[in-house]
């Protein structure tokens, strides 16, 4: 695999290069985190960030978007009549993106491509991006990417990944895309830098100190898990609100509206949450999952049980810790696999 | 890339009050464009997204049949905003529909077997379709014995009166239409909730026989022990589930039960595969 | 503070075993530094969980909200008001209750340390007026009052207003605080500034609603905002649909809100929505000469009319 | 109300109270041209208003 060594100084004039061809999105730091946005003209991203306080999903899963217009005039003939909206699906760069959330695109692409159905505007807008990676050296307290399939150095889903060596990136080039990217830019200089990396590497996987057991869920049975007796202690704090969802990489769920002004309209995509009662509420009034205790665990028995049996691909969990780290209530998903994983582990024992 | 969200523009070629209550209508569309009549091939049990510009999509069981062509048809009960809008909408009026979506009934495995058809209320139109289709000239040979049973809360509350009365007739199926009660002297079909007069009418279950059950939830309940001392296994026994849906593609995420999505792996389960999922319908 | 909870652990107990009560609301120690999570305890020999730091900010009084049994609930100041004011607004009935009165010096805005400190927390003591950290830099130790959330640094009922228990004697009061400063500053800026200064506030919201969740006072059974007939509010990201979800939120909490920042507390993007809950606050005050929840036996501001009331509002 | 729309940045002079007698023709047509003054002096009103959806 092809490395190629970029001096610190020179990454913001390839960045500039690249912006003849491509929409360039980085993190950028508000009053108090950083987040994912386009970059202005002459912008640099800001790489010094532990992770963003929200997941870059919203690059490709904006959290409203517009999915189709129409016209409510009568006399129009095409009046009524949903039609496709020109979108943006030019060439774009995401530069810096954590590995656990590139990682966490790859899962939830299992989601939007199916064999049955593709969803156009989130794969529009993925095939459209070229990511380029950012290697954790210094993960944090709440990550546990290492025990979820995820890493800090994890390359699924990356096209490069940038390795921080003070004062130059090794940038890992990884596929088409991401050798286009790199021409592009300018960055060209190979580099021997696979031990380099390699040391980089174990570092920060060992700097991992927290871990989510999910060694037992495979195997049990998702009745007993879910008539488990576990889930009143571990819902009695949730106070049902979106934070867990809406800040998580792997969460997709989402609820579609029409709104209109005059005699004009959209039908447009907004992110949802199992968390809210709305989201599963029938037109009767009846509602299958009507108290917080069931939609607690609809969340963990999706990402811990329902998800691992539909796809055979591990866990709907890359370790970032955001849920963790943002839950008002402390409601901690390491904690609950780990109760889940009890279960597991008790009814192989009674076998 | 086909876009699954955009829907098919069709046109309100007809509208029938079905029941007393008016709370059901029945919706004829034909296609703007024919072609697209060929891209919606459906079979019996699948249901589709009516899609109205500025008020949203609501999932609709088909109530046509796949041998009926020229027009797709729903039978739709007043409840939400959607159904609500679409029940004061008129004939000619432009509207979409987006599908066909979801599974549907095991036709093939249904061949050469027995079927029982039981149905309460409103949630006969997938069931209608399905009787139309076993019933056509060609397809009426690959089926043994065909049985339905059909209540509603009284007569005027019955859908699809005329064809009932016509398949009442006929030799090649015995159908049972049944009301909660009536004060109607000249009522000639049974009194009784649907489980009771499933008892004393269907056919034995065996293993050439399957049973599809659709109807309020009440109604699957006090059904499912009847067809269980009637000797239908739970493989035997197909159900078609509801649950809230926006996509219809299995990606919004809401209507899943467990692993299984309701309106993509579903909405057609037996209750074998219910038995191993949460009741979250 | 030291024994309060040991103190809490003892009452409860008591509580479980008297059979006084059927269960305790209160904390348990969190899986992260700074952070407890609420917690219900049914058994008197798991009374071990409970526990009492700088870190209880969430406002236990939303658990309360309609249930039946006989509960005990450890409540701080603002608790204590909130539950006087489910009392008044009927969502629980005074004789369910003991009330496990704690006195309280203040809670951490844990925002405010991490901002402070170079990388991970790792673990946390505290006296009653500091708190210390350690990073894998090394300690840090800040003064509590300079790390207090923001609506405890103005807090002016700091002892709860009812309880049936007390873990500690009650703390001074804190004398001549501006409470309103935050408010006045904005009611000195033009319209359009305030315009400009509430669109950027607002402008992280994600809609999570976790301010609505964690507010003891968001209890209706279903919110405006999740209506659908008729749909008062769109649902997307549209700035005023946020604006207009935050602005009726805050009004219908006039009157009622006792500033207890749970909702700031819980916002996952940092909002400060107490300035349009606290610009209320005051008006009840100035007008009214209301504060929220301080006796059971007064009727809210919204709920009386008095003849003196102040009407220069109406031409 | 007036006050909260006050504070995020509604102009003082868009919302009016008044309380008005159906007797009391005088005041009301007088109350009418105050208001109408005032908002007029203002021009429409930009804020709060939703012309359609900001969405990606």
């Amino acid at each position: 695999m092809k490395v190629i060594k970029i001096e610190k100084s020179d990454l913001a004039a390839g960045l500039d290069k690249l912006r003849g061809g491509y929409r360039l999105f980085g993190p950028v730091k508000d009053k108090t985190s950083h987040g994912f946005q386009e970059l202005a003209a002459g912008q640099a991203p800001d790489l010094a960030f532990q992770n963003t306080r929200l997941s870059p999903k919203n690059l490709v899963f904006p959290q409203s978007e517009t999915l189709l217009a129409y016209s409510l005039d009568g006399n129009d003939p095409e009046g009524h009549i949903a039609r496709e909206v020109d979108k943006d699906y030019s060439p774009r760069a995401v530069i810096g993106i954590r590995p656990c959330d590139a990682k966490a695109l790859t899962l939830v692409k299992m989601n939007f491509d199916t064999d049955a159905f593709k969803d156009p505007y989130w794969l529009n807008l993925y095939n459209a991006s070229t990511f380029v990676g950012l290697a954790c050296d210094a993960p944090g307290g709440t990550c546990f990417c290492t025990t979820t399939g995820s890493g800090p150095f994890h390359e699924e889903g990356l096209d490069v990944l940038l390795v921080d060596q003070h004062d130059h990136f090794l940038a890992k080039v990884l596929t088409d895309k991401g050798e286009k990217l790199m021409t592009a830019a300018g960055f060209n200089q190979s580099a021997d830098g696979d031990a380099a990396v390699e040391k980089a590497k174990t570092a920060a996987e060992a700097a991992i100190t927290t871990a989510i057991v999910t060694d037992s869920l495979a195997a049990a049975d998702p009745m007993a898990l879910y008539n488990a007796d576990i889930w009143e202690d571990i819902a009695f704090a949730c106070i049902n609100c979106g934070t867990c969802t809406f800040s998580c990489p792997t969460c997709w769920c989402f609820d579609i509206q029409d709104e209109a002004q005059g005699n004009k309209g959209v039908r447009m995509r907004n992110w949802d949450s199992c968390m809210f009662p709305l989201f599963t509420m029938h037109t009767t009034g009846h509602n299958p999952r009507d108290t917080k205790v069931k939609r607690t665990r609809q969340r963990f028995m999706h990402k811990l049980k329902y998800f691992v049996d539909k796809y055979n691909a591990g866990i709907m969990c890359v370790g970032c810790g955001r849920c963790v780290r943002q839950c008002p209530v402390n409601i901690d998903i390491r904690k609950v696999s780990a109760l889940m994983n009890n279960v597991g582990d008790a009814a192989k024992c009674a076998v | 890339m086909e876009n699954p969200y955009l829907p098919y523009p069709v046109r309100i070629d007809d509208i029938i009050v079905e029941s007393e209550d008016r709370s059901l209508k029945t919706f004829k569309f034909v296609f703007l464009d024919p072609d697209d009549e060929a891209r919606f091939a459906y079979k019996a049990g699948q249901f589709a997204e009516l899609s109205i510009a500025g008020v949203g999509e609501i999932p609709i069981g088909i109530a046509s049949s796949p041998v009926e062509k020229g027009f797709i048809k729903f039978t739709v009960n007043k409840a939400g905003v959607v159904t609500t809008h679409l029940h004061n909408m008129k004939v000619g009026d432009i509207m979409g529909v987006r599908g066909p979506l979801g599974n549907w009934y095991p036709w093939e495995m249904l061949e050469g077997k027995n079927v029982l058809i039981v149905g309460g209320g409103f949630a006969f139109t997938t069931l209608r379709s399905s009787i139309i289709y076993m019933l056509d000239p060609a397809n009426r040979s690959k089926f043994k014995d065909i049985t339905v049973v059909y209540g509603a809360r009284t007569p005027g509350m019955l859908l699809y009166k005329d064809e009932l009365i016509e398949w009442e007739k006929r030799d090649d199926i015995n159908v049972h239409i049944t009301v909660d009660g009536t004060d109607d002297p000249d009522w000639k079909y049974n009194v009784g909730f649907v489980p009771p007069i499933t008892e004393q009418k269907a056919p034995q279950g065996d293993a050439d026989s399957y049973a599809i059950v659709c109807g309020p939830p009440i109604m699957i309940k006090f059904t499912q022990p009847v067809l269980e001392t009637l000797g239908y296994d739970h493989d035997h026994i197909i159900l078609s589930l509801e649950n809230r849906m926006k996509c219809g593609i299995g990606m919004c995420g809401r209507c899943g039960i467990g692993r299984e999505l309701v309106c993509k792996d579903g909405p057609v389960f037996t209750l074998a595969e219910v038995n191993q999922t949460p009741r979250e319908y | 503070m030291s024994t309060y909870t040991e103190n809490i652990q003892q009452i409860a107990q008591r509580l479980l075993k008297e059979c006084r009560v059927e269960m305790v609301i209160g904390f348990r120690k969190g899986s992260m530094p700074l952070m407890n999570e609420p917690c219900v305890i049914t058994q008197p020999e798991a009374v071990n969980q409970l526990v009492w730091d700088s870190n209880c900010g969430i406002n236990l009084t939303h658990y309360l909200t309609n249930r039946k049994e006989k509960i005990g609930i450890v409540a701080k100041g603002c608790d204590s008001r909130n539950i006087v004011t489910h009392i008044t607004e009927n969502k629980i009935q005074r004789e369910q209750l003991v009330i496990i009165g704690v006195p309280c010096l203040g809670m951490i805005d844990r925002r405010k340390i991490n901002a402070m400190v170079e990388g991970d927390i790792q673990s946390v003591s505290e006296t009653d007026d500091a708190v210390t950290v350690a990073t894998r830099n090394g300690e840090q130790t800040f003064a509590k009052m300079d790390v207090l959330q923001q609506n405890c640094a103005v807090c002016v009922h700091r002892n709860p207003v009812i309880h049936d228990e007390m873990v500690a004697d009650p703390v001074p009061e804190q004398n001549g605080v501006d409470q309103y400063a935050d408010v006045a500053a904005i009611e000195a800026m033009t319209p359009d500034a305030r315009w400009r200064f509430f669109d950027e506030l607002l402008a992280p919201c994600i809609r999570c609603y976790a301010c609505r969740n964690a507010c003891p006072l968001c209890y209706c059974p279903t919110c405006f905002v999740d209506e659908s007939k008729p749909q008062w509010v769109g649902k997307s990201q549209d700035p005023m649909d946020v604006r207009t979800f935050h602005f009726l939120r805050a009004y219908h909490c006039a009157g009622r809100c006792t500033d207890c920042g749970a909702c700031e507390r819980a916002c996952p993007v940092g909002i400060n929505m107490r300035l349009l809950t606290k610009k209320l606050n005051k008006d009840c005050l100035d007008l009214y000469g209301w504060e929220a929840g301080l006796s059971p036996d007064a009727r809210p501001a919204l709920d009386v009319y008095k003849a003196n009331d102040p009407e220069d509002f109406i031409k | 109300m007036k006050n909260l729309l006050e504070h995020m940045g509604i102009e003082p002079d868009r919302l009016h109270f008044s309380w008005i007698s159906s007797a009391e023709s005088t005041k009301f047509v007088s109350v009418v041209r105050e208001i109408t003054a005032k908002v007029k002096a203002l021009g429409p009103n930009e804020r709060f208003v939703k012309k359609e959806a900001k969405v990606a």
